[in-house]
């Protein structure tokens, strides 16, 4: 017997008898046939989100933060404004909060309903993210949830969840990384992973960065 | 509504389990569900909050047993069905049986998913009252069940909060997800985790909700 | 914990679908279940609580996708395992690998069985302490949210109501869950259905549950 | 595809590959080698269940508390010790609680959490009451649920619903229906129905338990 029951993106049936892979291709064949959908829209769109627009694009954002005071003013008044300087923005993104860990004050980014999640900036949300475990838990017990990370953080830190109950969508700005002093932005954005970015992480060390 | 969406300090889930590396997509039909959910939404015949009604709404069982595309997929197909835009039957065989219905907005071209996706939809609107609360007060989060959509978890209801943020006035999701359009404040309320979870609660720890105004009620300024 | 037995309040799970003439068992597989539920408890390794325990702790999306006979069966899998009276091996292969282990009392026989069930096993204890509040007072519900066994269900956590009965001391379940006996006051305290539920709650409605004594705390008797 | 996924006490596989009429043979085989349990105590419990307790013993209490005032005096003082009277306790109902229905006030039982029922007046709980539909509403929706069983009541009847949530046990005594003046105690408890003492339903009227 099969102990973990989680769902997975791809693999156990629908309970009952529905099968996504077959559904999904009747549907696209059907709204096609019907008029109301264009297929290369449909590519235009997969592409995007397979390619273009990702966690990239976040790390830009926080590189330049940590490296321009101005900008990191900024961003913090208005996420939406600053990430548009850098060419992001748009849907899942039209109202973008950042905001900003500090070593007293860990920030951790979760939608408890859903998956909301800055898009423009992260690009979709990991399976995790969208999945019960963590909408459940990251309100309750984020501690626990960072020990399924490898993250533990100081008693004394304290933490700030954010649940993404409407269309503001939130970024964490975190700590820049003890070594990383005269690194050139582009070397900084390196630092900066996608967990870091919901605060399930932090950025990544130089060394280990190379690694 | 108190679907299986609701799930802010629910148990028995298991850990986390991040994935290395993980890829945007896992399966080609996930691109395709996704395409097909934004494409179909751009017809303007629901919103985002009827969207997300139409995922919560999924039985229970279902709802924890499926992965998130599929979630999105059944949605889709219930929304097109509930809009009148296929039939169940075309939906079963895959074939058209009838003519296309109209649609609000036109079908999405391959430059307009461009300009969708780049500029996006703003929620926000101009307010039609001023703002009920300032920042800095207590407010309570309101004892309320409805049946239909909302985006004020459970956890939260009944608690006093403190406002941090106003964004301004949004679409109104309750509104929304029935077709209205009614923007209201949006705030955000932060709670310490003692109120939310009472005993045994992280010391350390403060929740933050974004609540629109009418799920907020205020409260005498002691303490 | 806050798992998904904690159905009170709940949505989408659709009618109720009473069965006209329904007999006690629907398939032998049943009886038997149920039977070596109540067998096997009877040797005295598990209370009720923990036994309740074992059920909730199962994945949500294993309990809400069970028949309750199903949940009964796996919760009791997994209580032989964790009491150690059966080696998961065993359970796969359906053969004993190893000999019993001494049991807390012994196998239950036929005459036994009779008794117990014509018996019964009361929860009612001599009280340690006085009782905390009178039929009449007001009572919050407090808000706790603990990982293991608690009857105090989420919707009436933090609510205000009114004690109307006292039924004596009874075994604590939050403890008896944890092999610990605790015996503490049990009372029936009534909630106002806008207390529980807020807006647009039946008028009509009054809901109570059987709360103990260590889930109730003291309200100023205003109003 | 299935609209409804409800699960059934009997039909649909487990999500796992999980097959509960195997496992339950293959588990009484384990327990009976080791000497855990003895089948014939089994026996005894499933014939307990299947031919002795049942809402027949609830209905007979409720036909004598209509009939005799002392005993209904008794009955609704305590529950147990009046049940005991004829003959009716034990396991799943060492603490009767019996609640009565007026004019004004209607009584309904449910068990939020699991599945507590008075099993010596009512035998095994029926799959609805165990299920999740049950359970979700009838603490907040009682009146919707009363509609799914047929039963509208008055909205000037106050509603009361017990939630199981200890090892106190209810019954509702049910109004006794019009037209049953004269009646014997035994064509009395033929009106009581299950549902009538758990209140999703009513007692019969004497026609329709004719008929």
């Amino acid at each position: 017997m099969a102990s973990c029951p989680c769902p997975t993106e791809h693999g156990r049936p629908a309970i009952d008898g529905y099968d996504p892979v077959a559904r999904v291709k009747a549907l696209e064949q059907l709204l096609v046939e019907k008029g109301y959908v264009d297929p290369l829209a449909l590519d235009v769109i997969v592409e995007t989100y397979a390619h273009e627009v990702g966690p990239m694009n976040g790390a830009k954002v926080v590189a330049k933060a940590w490296t321009d005071a101005d900008y990191r003013g900024r961003l913090l008044a208005n996420g939406t404004e600053a990430a548009a300087e850098l060419g992001f923005g748009g849907r899942g993104g039209e109202h973008i909060v950042v905001v900003e860990n500090t070593p007293r004050l860990h920030n951790l980014i979760v939608c408890t309903l859903c998956s909301c999640y800055p898009w423009p900036l992260l690009g979709l949300p990991p399976v995790w993210y969208k999945s019960p475990p963590y909408r459940s838990r990251a309100v309750i017990e984020p501690r626990a949830v960072l020990r399924d990370f490898g993250v533990t953080l100081p008693e004394t830190t304290a933490i700030r969840v954010w649940d993404s109950t409407a269309e503001t969508r939130y970024l964490v700005l975190p700590l820049r990384p003890e070594g990383s002093e005269g690194l050139s932005e582009e070397r900084l954005a390196s630092l900066v992973t996608r967990e870091a970015m919901i605060g399930t992480g932090l950025a990544l060390v130089p060394a280990r960065a190379a690694a | 509504m108190n679907g299986a969406q609701d799930l802010g300090g629910a148990m028995g889930f298991g850990p986390v389990r991040p994935e290395k590396a993980e890829p945007a997509f896992h399966a080609r039909w996930e691109e395709r569900a996704l395409a097909l959910t934004l494409a179909a939404g751009a017809l303007g015949e629901w919103s985002i909050d009827e969207g997300r009604y139409a995922r919560e709404s999924l039985h229970p069982a279902l709802y924890l047993n499926a992965s998130y595309y599929e979630i999105w997929l059944r949605a889709l197909e219930k929304l097109l069905r509930d809009k009148k835009l296929l039939e169940g039957k075309e939906l079963e065989t895959g074939r058209a049986s009838r003519p296309a219905a109209k649609t609000r907005r036109p079908k999405l071209t391959a430059d307009g998913a461009r300009r969708l996706m780049a500029k996006g939809t703003p929620y926000r609107r101009e307010p039609c009252a001023p703002a009920r609360f300032a920042v800095g007060g207590r407010v309570r989060a309101k004892v309320m069940n409805p049946h239909g959509h909302t985006r004020l978890p459970r956890y939260a209801r009944g608690k006093v909060g403190v406002v941090e943020r106003i964004h301004g006035a949004h679409v109104f999701p309750d509104a929304s997800a029935r077709g209205q359009s009614e923007p209201v404040w949006l705030y955000t309320v932060a709670f310490p985790a003692r109120e939310l979870w009472g005993e045994g609660a992280d010391p350390t720890l403060t929740v933050s909700i974004e609540a629109f105004e009418p799920y907020l009620e205020p409260l005498p300024s002691k303490g």
